[in-house]
Parts: C-alpha cells; sequence; structure tokens
C-alpha cells in the first residue's frame, strides 16, 4: 500500500476511519489484495516494478450524503480523491487514478435509477447504474426506449457521458445529458439546471434552467464528483438499415464522402463511414482479421504509403476495395425506405462511382451486453489502450493524418505498430442529433504485452503521435489517464489560456486540491509544474 | 393591465384579412432606394401584411396620411431624426453604432422631401 | 407514465460482511448470468461472432477441456476466485463492489461441481 | 449621468480620456444624448427614477480593443455590459442591470469570418444581425440557411448567449453553437474547444475539446466577453412544408401531446410547434360570447365544429427530400389517426432552390419566412395594432405534457383572477425546446407609471406562483433576473453560490455584467 503523497501514515488511517465511520468497515478498502483492483487493467505499464496510477486506498459509498461526508473528510485530512462511476473506462485509464496516491471514490453501490419517465422521455440515475442495469429495468417494465449504450455496456451512463462517449441513440452520449447532481469539493451538493428549483419537474426535459449553464464544466473534468444525471431517451426504433458504396478508383473517396456528408447534414443518413478496405485488409488488432494479402504490409512499410496505382493494382488482384463509405438510417419502415431510395438515387444524381450494396432492415436493436467477442481473437494481450484523434470529414484530411501516424511509426522503427493497425479510415459519430459529426474520429488500438520493453516504446510511441498530430492540428477527443498531461498541453492556444481557466475555477472551487487531481491536464496549484 | 397571447392567434387563424397594405408601385419605388432604409427601416416601414411600422401608422392616421413612409411628403429632416434616436411606442431608437450620424443625414433627406 | 422508484440493483445483493451466509449455487447463476454471460456463455452457430471467454478457452484447449465454463468440472474455488479478482489477458478483475465477497462464494458455489 | 459605484467624475473623465485613445474619440458615447440610445426602450421603469441607465458606451472595432476595454475597466472599477447588437427587445434591450454600468457595444464587430458549404458552418462576430447574415449568405450564394428569432435585427451571439430560439432544425440557437472566442474579465483571450489548439481545422466541427466543455457557461451569465462564436447551420432543404394537426375536444389533448412526444423525441418532427387554440383563442364574436359566459366545453366544441375550428392544433414544418417528408407525413398521419375526428390542413409548400427574397408573407402562417431561416420584424406587427408602448415577456417553461399544460393553464388562470387581471381563456404553448413548451405572456409596458409599478409587482408574483409550482423561466429581462434566479433555491442557493464562486475567481474586481442573471460580484452582493 502507498500513502497519499505528503500525507502521514497517522493522518491517513485516521482519514480511513473516518471514511469507514461513514460507509462501513468493509466499504473501506485498503488492503493490498483490494487495491489492486482499482489499478487499469488495461494498464500501459503492464508488469513494470515502478508502479504508476495506482490507488492507496477506496471508499465505496451508497448516500449522496455519504459522499458530502468523505468529501468533508478528504478535505480535513489533505486526501486526494477520484472518482469513478462504474470504473470501466477500460482502454482510457479503466478505475486507476490520473494521480497516485488517490482514494478512488467509488460509486458502483449508489445504482438507482431514479425515475424513468416514458411521457417526456428521459430518465434520472446514480452513476453505479450501468447500461445493462437500464436495459433490465426497461425489459422488466417493458420500456420501449434505448439506453443509448456503447458495447460493452458495463460502463454507466454517466461516467461515459461525463467522458464525451458515444452510443447507439444519440451517437454523443453528452448531448443526452439535461442535469446533474453535483457533490463539490467543499462537500456541498448542487443540483444543474432546472434542479436548481425545489421540486421542479423539468430537471430532467430543460437542460439550460437559467443563468450560466454549467453541465458541460463536469465533464472530463475534477470541478465535481456527479452523484445523480438526468438523461433524455430516444423512443426504440422499429427498423434499422444500412449500405455501402464501394469503389476500385481511389480518386473515388472524395466524391464518396462529399456525398455522404451531404446526405449527413441533409440528415437522410443518421451517420456515415468511410475507409479502404484493402489498406486496412491486414491489421490485426481491435479484433479484425486479416483478409488481405503480404503486399498489402509492403506498401504500409513504405515511406510513401504505396500510390494509388499500386493499391488499386492490389485491389484488382484480391478483389478488396480500395474505396468504401457507407450510411445508414433507421425509423418508421416506410420512412427508413424513403430515406434511403433517396439516399440511392442523390449517389447516382451526384454520378459518385462505385457499388451500392443495400443491407437487410434490421428490426432488433442489440442490447448493452458485455461484449468482448473481438477482443478475444487478438491474440494473448493484456488489454489495451487508444489513441483517438479526430479530423476533418476530407479525404485530404484522411490521408494526411495517416501519412502523419505511419511516418511516427517508421521514425520509431515500429514496422509491426504498422501492421497491427494497418491504414484508419473514420467512424462518424453515429445516430447524433442534427448535423453532430462534423469530425471523423479514428481509435487506434494499442495493445498491452508481456514484453515490458515494447510497451514502453509503445508508450513514447503514443506521446510521439500525440505531438505529431498535435503540431497539424489534431486534437484528441478523450485520451487515456496515462497521457492526459500530454494531451491537453497540445491546446495551447494563447499560453495554453483553456488550462489556466480550469485551474482558476479548479482553485477557485477546491483550494486543497482534494478532488481528482491531474484529470484531462488539470491539477491543483500545490501541485502543478512552474 | 392587459395582456395578449403573442402570436398565438396569428400563427393558427386567419385574423389578418384586409389588414394588410396591399403592395403597389410607389412614387419611392422609382427613386434609388436609401441604403440605410433598405438596412434599417424596411424591416417594418415596407408595404406587406406583417409591417409593424406601416400598420401603425395606418392605425394612427387612419387614412389621412399614407402608412408607407416612402410616399409621406410632410416628414422633415428634424422629425425623421428625432424618430430614429428616439423611438416612438414600440419602435426603439437607433445609436449611433447602427446608423451613424452621417447616415442619418443622409436617410432624413431621402425621406423629406420639403 | 411515470415510474419512479428506489430500486436498488441488489437483487442478489447479499452483501459479504461479519455474518457471511451459507454459499447459494442459485444465487451464483444469478451472478454469473449478470457478470460472467456475456463473455463465458455457449458458442453460437456458425456466421456469429464468438463471445470472447469461450472463444479463448476453445483456442486454447482444442476441445481437451470443455470451453464453456459453466460445463467445465475441474474448476476449482482458489482458481475461480483467482480468475474472478485479478482477471487474465484482457479479461479484467471485478471489485468488490461489484462482485461482493458473498457473491464470489455464491458464484463458486454454482461452478464448482462436488 | 449616472457614474459607476464608488468612481468620482474626476477618476471617470480620466478613465474616459484614457478609453477615447483606445478606441477612438467618437467611439466613446458620454453625452445625455447618446447615453439615452443605451436605455431600454421597452424599460418597464418608464419616467421613474429606478431605471437602469448607463453611465455611457464604448464602442470597440476589435478583439484587441476590447481586451484594452476590459483592462482599462478592471483599473479603473469600471463595470462594463458587453451587448452584442442591443436589440434583446422584451428581456432588456441595451441596458444593463446596474445603473452606472458603462455599456460595451459590439456592433462595429460585425464581420462574418467564414461560412462553410460543406460541413454546414459559420464563424461570425458579436455584431453580425440575423439580417446582416441572411445578406451576407444571399450575396456570396452559399448553400446553407440559418436559423433566426422573430425579430431579425438582433445578433446571432447575442441571441444565443439569452438561449434564444427559432423554427428549424436548428431552433436551439445555443445548442447550435461550437466554438466560441472569449475576452475573460482579465483580459485574456481565450478559445473553447478545438478552438484551444492552433491550427486545429475542427473549431466549427467538434464541441467539446479535451477537458471540461466551458463555453456553455458564457450564456447567460457575466464571466467573459464573447468575440466570435461558431454556428451549425441548415444546408439548402429541397423542399419545407407545413401541416396543420387539430382536435377536436377539450380531452383529446392527452392523446394529442402523447403522439407529438413520441414523434418529436423520436426525431421524426424537427421544428418548432406551438401548441393552441383556435377555439379559446378565437376572435369569432360568437365564440368569444360563449367564452365570456363561461360555457361548458361541449358547447364551445359544438361552435368550433360549426367553423371548422380545432379545440387543440399545432403546426409541425418538414424541412427535407419531398419524399422523405411525405413519408413522416403519411406516419404522422397514421400516428395521430387513432384520435376520433382528428383534422389536418396543409400549408405552403416551398420548392428550393428557390430565391428567398421571393417569399411572400402567408396571412394565417406569421412564421412562415421564419421557417425558412429568413428573418423579418413580422412580429412586431401584433404590437403594431394596439399602439403599445414596448411589452416584456413573462415566460415559464413547462413539461410538454397534458397534466402539466391544464396545471399551468389552472394555476396562471387563478392567478390573474387574483391579481385583478383580465380574464385568461388560453395562453400558446411554444414547443422549442424537446420536451417542453414555453408559455409567452407579453405584459405591454405603457407610459403609465402606476400602471408599470403594477405590472412588475404582478411580474414578480408569477414568478412566485410559477415556482411554487416547479416552473421557473427561460430568460427574462434585468428587471426579474434577481427575483427568477431567487427561486433556484435548492440547497440554500447551491446554485447561485457556485456561480458566484467562479465569478468572483475569474472577475475579482467584478468589472462584468454585474447582477447579470443575478450573479453580482462580491462587493456589491446584497447591496444593489
Amino acid at each position: 500500500m502507498i500513502l497519499p503523497p505528503g500525507v502521514h501514515r497517522e493522518a491517513f488511517s485516521a482519514a480511513l476511519q473516518a471514511f469507514a465511520n461513514v460507509v462501513g468497515d468493509q466499504w473501506v478498502f485498503s488492503r493490498d489484495e483490494d487495491i489492486a483492483l482499482y489499478n487499469d487493467a488495461y494498464t500501459p505499464f503492464f508488469g513494470e516494478p515502478d508502479k504508476q496510477h495506482v490507488a492507496s486506498a477506496a471508499v465505496a459509498p451508497t448516500e449522496v450524503e455519504q459522499v458530502q461526508q468523505i468529501v468533508r473528510i478528504a478535505n480535513k485530512y489533505r486526501i486526494p480523491l477520484y472518482t469513478i462511476s462504474t470504473g470501466r473506462n477500460l482502454g482510457y485509464g479503466g478505475s486507476s487514478p490520473n494521480y497516485s496516491g488517490s482514494v478512488v471514490l467509488d460509486l458502483k453501490r449508489m445504482n438507482r435509477i431514479i425515475e424513468v419517465n416514458t411521457d417526456e422521455g428521459y430518465m434520472i440515475v446514480e452513476p453505479g447504474v450501468s447500461f445493462i442495469d437500464v436495459q433490465r429495468y426497461f425489459d422488466e417494465h417493458q420500456i420501449d426506449y434505448v439506453p443509448s449504450s456503447p458495447q460493452p455496456g458495463w460502463g454507466s451512463p454517466i461516467g461515459n457521458g461525463l467522458d464525451h462517449g458515444v452510443g447507439n441513440a444519440y451517437g454523443d452520449n453528452f448531448s443526452a445529458v439535461a442535469g446533474l447532481e453535483v457533490v463539490l469539493a467543499n462537500g456541498e451538493v448542487l443540483r444543474t439546471g432546472r434542479g436548481a428549483l425545489p421540486d421542479s419537474r423539468l430537471w430532467a426535459c430543460y437542460h439550460y434552467g437559467f443563468g450560466p449553464y454549467i453541465d458541460g464544466m463536469f465533464s472530463q473534468s475534477n470541478f465535481g464528483v456527479v452523484t445523480k444525471g438526468c438523461f433524455w431517451l430516444k423512443p426504440r426504433w422499429e427498423v434499422s438499415q444500412s449500405f455501402t458504396i464501394s469503389s476500385y478508383s481511389d480518386n473515388d473517396m472524395q466524391p464518396m464522402i462529399d456525398a455522404l456528408k451531404e446526405l449527413r447534414n441533409h440528415e437522410v443518413i443518421n451517420g456515415f463511414g468511410i475507409g479502404s478496405p484493402i489498406r486496412q485488409s491486414m491489421a490485426t488488432n481491435d479484433g479484425r482479421r486479416p483478409y488481405g494479402v503480404p503486399e498489402v504490409n509492403t506498401l504500409l512499410r513504405r515511406r510513401d504509403g504505396g500510390s494509388s496505382a499500386e493499391w488499386e493494382a492490389l485491389a484488382q488482384k484480391t478483389q478488396i476495395p480500395v474505396v468504401e463509405g457507407g450510411g445508414g438510417a433507421r425509423g418508421p419502415a416506410p420512412i427508413v425506405k424513403a430515406h434511403l431510395d433517396y439516399a440511392v438515387d442523390f449517389l447516382q444524381r451526384r454520378k459518385v462511382p462505385g457499388t451500392v450494396v443495400m443491407g437487410k432492415p434490421l428490426t432488433t436493436i442489440k442490447p448493452p451486453m458485455i461484449d468482448f467477442g473481438e477482443l478475444a481473437l487478438s491474440g494473448t494481450s493484456h488489454g489495451h489502450y487508444y489513441f483517438s484523434p479526430i479530423f476533418r470529414q476530407t479525404r485530404d484530411d484522411i490521408f494526411a493524418i495517416n501519412d502523419t501516424m505511419r511516418n511516427v511509426m517508421l521514425d520509431a522503427g515500429d514496422f509491426e505498430m504498422i501492421e497491427e493497425t494497418g491504414w484508419w479510415a473514420s467512424r462518424g459519430f453515429a445516430g447524433g442529433g442534427a448535423g453532430r459529426d462534423k469530425h471523423m474520429l479514428l481509435l487506434m488500438e494499442f495493445r498491452v504485452y508481456d514484453d515490458l520493453d515494447k510497451n514502453r516504446r509503445r508508450r513514447q510511441l503514443f506521446l510521439d503521435l500525440v505531438k505529431a498530430c498535435g503540431e497539424k492540428g489534431w486534437g484528441e477527443y478523450r485520451a487515456p489517464v496515462a497521457f492526459h498531461d500530454q494531451v491537453m498541453d497540445q491546446f495551447s492556444f494563447n499560453h495554453h489560456i483553456l488550462r489556466r481557466f480550469c485551474e482558476t475555477i479548479y482553485d477557485a472551487l477546491d483550494p486543497n486540491g482534494i478532488l481528482s487531481p491531474g484529470k484531462n491536464g488539470v491539477w491543483p496549484r500545490h501541485l502543478r509544474k512552474a | 393591465m392587459q395582456t395578449r397571447v403573442v402570436a398565438a392567434l396569428a400563427a393558427m387563424v386567419a385574423t389578418f384579412g384586409g389588414v394588410g397594405v396591399p403592395a403597389q408601385q410607389t412614387a419611392a419605388a422609382a427613386r434609388a432606394p436609401d441604403p440605410t432604409f433598405e438596412k434599417w427601416c424596411s424591416h417594418c416601414h415596407r408595404s406587406g401584411i406583417y409591417m409593424a411600422g406601416t400598420l401603425g401608422l395606418q392605425r394612427k392616421y387612419n387614412g389621412s396620411k399614407p402608412a408607407l413612409l416612402e410616399e409621406r411628403d410632410d416628414l422633415t429632416v428634424a422629425s425623421v431624426k428625432v424618430f430614429v434616436r428616439h423611438g416612438s411606442n414600440s419602435m426603439p431608437p437607433f445609436r449611433k453604432t447602427e446608423i451613424s450620424d452621417a447616415e442619418l443625414d443622409a436617410l432624413a433627406s431621402y425621406l423629406a422631401k420639403q | 407514465m411515470r415510474i419512479a422508484a428506489l430500486l436498488f440493483f441488489g437483487t442478489f445483493g447479499t452483501f459479504a460482511g461479519a455474518n457471511a451466509l451459507a454459499a447459494d449455487p442459485q444465487n451464483g447463476k444469478a451472478v454469473f448470468l449478470r457478470w460472467c454471460q456475456g463473455c463465458h456463455e455457449a458458442l453460437p452457430g456458425a456466421g456469429l461472432d464468438p463471445p470472447a471467454g469461450t472463444y479463448t478457452l476453445q483456442q486454447r484447449y482444442q476441445g481437451r477441456l470443455p470451453a464453456e465454463i459453466e460445463k467445465r468440472t475441474d474448476l476449482t474455488a482458489a482458481q475461480i476466485r483467482g480468475l474472478v479478482r485479478h482477471g487474465i489477458n484482457v479479461m479484467t478483475g471485478f471489485r468488490k463492489t461489484e462482485i461482493t465477497d458473498q457473491q464470489l462464494d455464491d458464484l463458486i458455489a454454482y461452478l464448482v461441481k462436488p | 449621468m449616472p457614474l459607476p459605484p464608488d468612481v468620482d467624475s474626476k477618476r471617470f473623465a480620466a478613465a474616459m480620456r484614457e478609453l477615447r485613445t483606445i478606441v477612438g474619440e467618437q467611439w466613446v458615447f458620454t453625452s445625455e444624448e447618446d447615453v439615452d440610445l443605451y436605455r431600454d426602450a421597452y424599460t418597464p421603469f418608464f419616467g421613474e427614477p429606478e431605471e437602469y441607465i448607463p453611465c455611457g458606451a464604448v464602442a470597440p472595432a476589435s478583439v484587441e480593443q476590447v481586451q484594452e476595454v476590459v483592462r482599462l475597466a478592471n483599473r479603473h472599477h469600471i463595470p462594463l455590459w458587453p451587448i452584442s447588437t442591443g436589440r434583446n427587445l422584451g428581456y432588456g434591450g441595451a441596458a444593463p442591470r446596474l445603473s452606472g454600468t458603462m455599456v460595451l457595444d459590439l456592433k462595429r464587430m460585425n464581420r462574418v469570418l467564414e461560412v462553410n458549404d460543406t460541413l454546414a458552418y459559420a464563424l461570425v462576430e458579436p455584431g453580425v444581425s440575423y439580417f446582416d447574415f441572411y445578406r451576407h449568405l444571399r450575396d456570396n450564394n452559399h448553400k446553407v440557411w440559418m436559423d433566426c428569432p422573430d425579430p431579425g435585427w438582433g445578433s446571432l451571439i447575442g441571441n444565443a448567449l439569452d438561449h434564444g430560439l427559432g423554427h428549424t432544425v436548428y431552433r436551439d440557437h445555443f445548442d447550435s453553437h461550437c466554438g466560441m472566442e472569449v475576452v475573460l474579465p482579465s483580459g485574456e483571450l481565450m478559445r473553447t474547444g478545438m478552438g484551444a489548439m492552433p491550427n486545429n481545422p475542427l473549431w466549427q466541427g467538434f464541441k467539446y475539446g479535451f477537458g471540461p466543455h466551458v463555453s456553455p457557461i458564457f450564456g447567460q451569465s457575466n464571466f467573459g466577453v464573447v468575440t466570435k462564436m461558431g454556428f451549425w447551420l441548415l444546408p439548402e432543404q429541397d423542399e419545407v412544408r407545413s401541416h396543420i394537426i387539430s382536435v377536436r375536444r377539450n380531452t383529446d389533448l392527452e392523446a394529442f401531446l402523447d403522439t407529438m412526444s413520441y414523434l418529436v423525441n423520436s426525431g421524426l418532427i424537427d421544428s418548432s410547434w406551438q401548441l393552441v387554440s383556435a377555439i379559446r383563442g378565437s376572435s369569432d364574436s360568437e365564440i368569444r360570447a360563449a367564452l365570456a359566459a363561461h360555457a361548458p366545453d361541449a358547447e364551445l366544441e359544438r361552435l368550433g365544429a360549426a367553423k371548422n375550428l380545432g379545440y387543440w392544433s399545432t403546426r409541425i414544418r418538414f424541412y427535407g427530400p419531398s419524399a422523405v417528408n411525405a413519408a413522416r407525413w403519411d406516419y404522422v398521419r397514421k400516428r395521430m389517426a387513432t384520435i376520433p375526428d382528428v383534422f389536418f390542413s396543409d400549408g405552403k409548400v416551398y420548392t428550393f432552390p428557390m430565391d428567398t427574397d421571393s417569399v411572400q408573407d402567408e396571412p394565417d402562417d406569421l412564421f412562415a419566412k421564419g421557417g425558412l431561416g429568413i428573418p423579418s420584424l413580422a412580429i412586431f406587427s401584433l404590437g403594431a395594432r394596439n399602439g403599445s408602448q414596448g411589452h416584456i415577456f413573462f415566460s415559464p417553461i413547462i413539461p410538454a405534457t397534458a397534466r402539466e399544460y391544464r396545471k399551468a393553464l389552472e394555476v396562471f388562470r387563478q392567478a390573474y383572477a387574483d391579481l385583478g387581471l383580465p380574464p385568461l381563456n388560453f395562453v400558446g404553448g411554444w414547443s422549442w425546446y424537446r420536451r417542453t413548451l414555453v408559455l409567452l405572456f407579453n405584459m405591454p409596458i405603457t407610459h403609465d407609471i402606476a400602471g408599470n409599478q403594477r405590472m412588475r409587482a404582478n411580474y414578480k408574483r408569477l414568478v412566485q406562483i410559477g415556482a411554487e409550482h416547479g416552473w421557473s423561466e427561460y430568460r427574462t429581462a434585468p428587471a426579474f433576473m434577481d427575483d427568477v434566479m431567487e427561486q433556484l433555491s435548492f440547497n440554500n442557493h447551491a446554485l447561485r453560490r457556485f456561480h458566484e464562486t467562479v465569478k468572483d475567481a475569474l472577475d475579482p474586481n467584478g468589472i462584468l455584467a454585474p447582477g447579470k442573471s443575478g450573479i453580482w460580484p462580491k462587493h456589491l452582493r446584497g447591496k444593489a
């Protein structure tokens, strides 16, 4: 067991005893084997003797009042806390704190579904409620709404929403947040938006409230401990259906993107993706099974990444398209049909080259589940973490970011990483509201291996990518805890004014610096680098 | 205090028959339009069924004077300036960052034909 | 319809504490369904993605042992306890706020065949 | 002119001299004649000493000048009240909350910095009005439409920051913003979201950036001066059409709103819509007589049926390809058909591309142009008919359910009776925001001081009555900001105290918009 830096053993023991007085002895974890459960299961530092991002203890309350008391105790003894909801943010740090020695404030036991309202379509939940819990509740009560889950669904709507996560019903899940209850660093409980009006029937209906709209301040942040969240819900859709369009000419990518983008901006399709199947055909990470030919890796290992002519020849030879895009629609069957008929006709009118293949209409919606199917295929890695930059919806940006990333890997001599990741294109946010996806997102998986030296090189590679992409103006939408500082470093406009602004607010709200120090690169005054 | 329901009926029920001033070729249309009038005044003082200024003046003068400012021949430079800088009823005044003094001079001479 | 409820998700929520209860395999099955089944259910038919845990074990044992852990007869309490708390490869460990010690005992009672 | 609190005329004069060197002689306004232009044209304090009157106004032309003005204000303790176009009529216009505040008029910063047709967004400065922007889009043949509120002379930025609204898919203007540039109370310049990363091309393409999502805290607030803002726009549509759905009986409201809720939450209807009662709001003399006589619903419904008026109705708009719109409308009719005797009518169908300048007003649809993103001042035509001196809005927001709407109608009908106001037959509810209705009560301003005083007292009482039932306002004028914020009292006003903590940290001298949304700087708290 380690201690929070600067805290004496006696003070720490006294604090743990005080926590135990609040939540009961069995819900304060301080034995090594229990604390180990709060390590990042997919830590990039696997197996290394010098432990990073480790907790000193954990405490698991069930009530808001207990959270308030814990925060007050932490202030008294200057104990840094690190808040997790379900602690399943795997790939982005899991349950592990930014600041080693923090006590994990585990909210998993706060797992009540406070209200589900089918008149207006919202729910109010606590942080320990997972998407799977929500689905089960919906099933038991025959509620025809969709919890907007990512997969796997053991994460929580609150944790996922606050980390700007993505789900199937809304795409941008934070956009469906309509009000929060927050315990502040001083132990006071705050309700945002209409929740500030006692007995308001509008807490979950109307997000803004009156005056400054502050919900966003509590996302990717350490300004408070969120103890309740209001979420808008989408009714279950009758049918979803998607199509693909593929071609054997690199030049077709731009018209394809232009057309799909326009269809998306017009809300004809609810999301779109674009890729280069031949270039991606040998990638092995993220559970993909290689299905291409060895020449793919030969081309990808070259500085120039292969010419269009070479790729097109390879595509012809293997009959794997060089460009593929797709989109979809959901809703009542006749409306979906009208949308997709229009989309296909539009592609023809625009003379977008390529073969369109219409998928089958699906009447089922995949429920949230603990589904690691694809990960099992990736061999015996010890987990993974994600590099997830966002970039513009243009062919030039797609190729430029791929060239940049590939050259960083080549500079590092990491041919294996090139072969694992291949070539990336986009998954746009799907299913969002109006035009929510004016960007593309890629998720590059970094695997964790038995080879500790390789893991070290990979961490350096991650940082090199953050920096190289940052210089070109591509930033991450979310990052593993181990890299928060470096990612925030890239957001440097006017001498890092955004971070300094956040620090000013942090200092005012949390003068003792006890809430999640270092989260997303925001540190309390006494831990800030000069 | 009188309270109204804004727009409710306007949106749903045709209560406006005959209230609007029909669009017609006016004397003013023959002149080159003043850019300030176009930019700032025309949204309420042209002809049309939802023109607040025109409707207000129609109500006020009830036919004794034209409801359209550009058809008036009794406006003076001074009176135009007063209305622009002080407003009248629900017409608010206009600031110098919106209509500069020079623009106001031009507007006033455009509207004041005397 | 408004469904307001203060509903705990501890349908099998007996907490481990000073007075540990006797292990209950029925409760253990509920724990399995909630936390393990997603990765360790039976292999589906052809063309469908296999669940992660079952697939991995199938690859590992190549028929020497059942890939579906509910069909295993060789599992010991110590093995299950170790795997649940520490994980292996991409399988993560589970915290006591997720699977309590009592629930783990129940799970063991369900999976360990006498 | 009133001076800022604790600033004497000598110091004020010195500050003005410095100010003139920053923005130029002619852009500092201190004469009574000029300062009058910054008073609220619709002030509820007409002719009373309580009226909020600025000490002057300053109109910078660039971000750098804004920064210098803000730094000067810190040095001289001169409070600033930023306005974009200053046309927030009905919600306070250009006037500050605290007399003696200097108006920071951003009208001269009126550049459209970027319009992107492919990604359908724009980046603008605060002085750009909806009229300006519309003209810019047309003059440059852009293939995007804006969403505008009913009065078109407001600023895109100012309206969005006050949580203003329009009619299309992008009617929630604040939600449609993406990326902000802000001059902080310290004078430092910040860009939010992806704008915090130099060279990032996604300032207007991704809202959140990395770390806390802070741009929303600059709406309805006094934490900074917004100098640039990005907005998402609607691409030019193939077709826009409207339809009216009406139900015959009062008791149909439940089924009607349930169905609307499903359709809106599913995204199948995505326009503003207004719940109205053509019967209860009718101008027909026979129906009005029946209403005055408190006729039972059956009688009203009989009269309505005879004149083909619904008890409850709404107009919805569809944006998109013609075939998709037709499929949507078929589906909406199918869902609505479960309500007996529901009836429908069709508004005009607009097919694009067409010249939007050629769009004519529609006699039965005041919002026809607004629904196409064409700005106008048509809404003021309503006031022109009664010769009002202006108006102020009481605008509580309630859940869009029949139960809450009926309750609100009853509560406010009773309140009107108790306050001695004219009988309230009905109040329309605007669903701009999904899941809610904004009830818009228009309180006319008069030049009768006693009348205005009664109106203010009534307004405050209505705010309280609303709060007693869990309803509050979505927006209000400075005269009532304290009253509205006062109702948001959960945990001993934790929200206001949170805002105050942030305010004190960002603006220790309390120079930015003291009192805005009920947030006061430390030295004025509880005193103003």
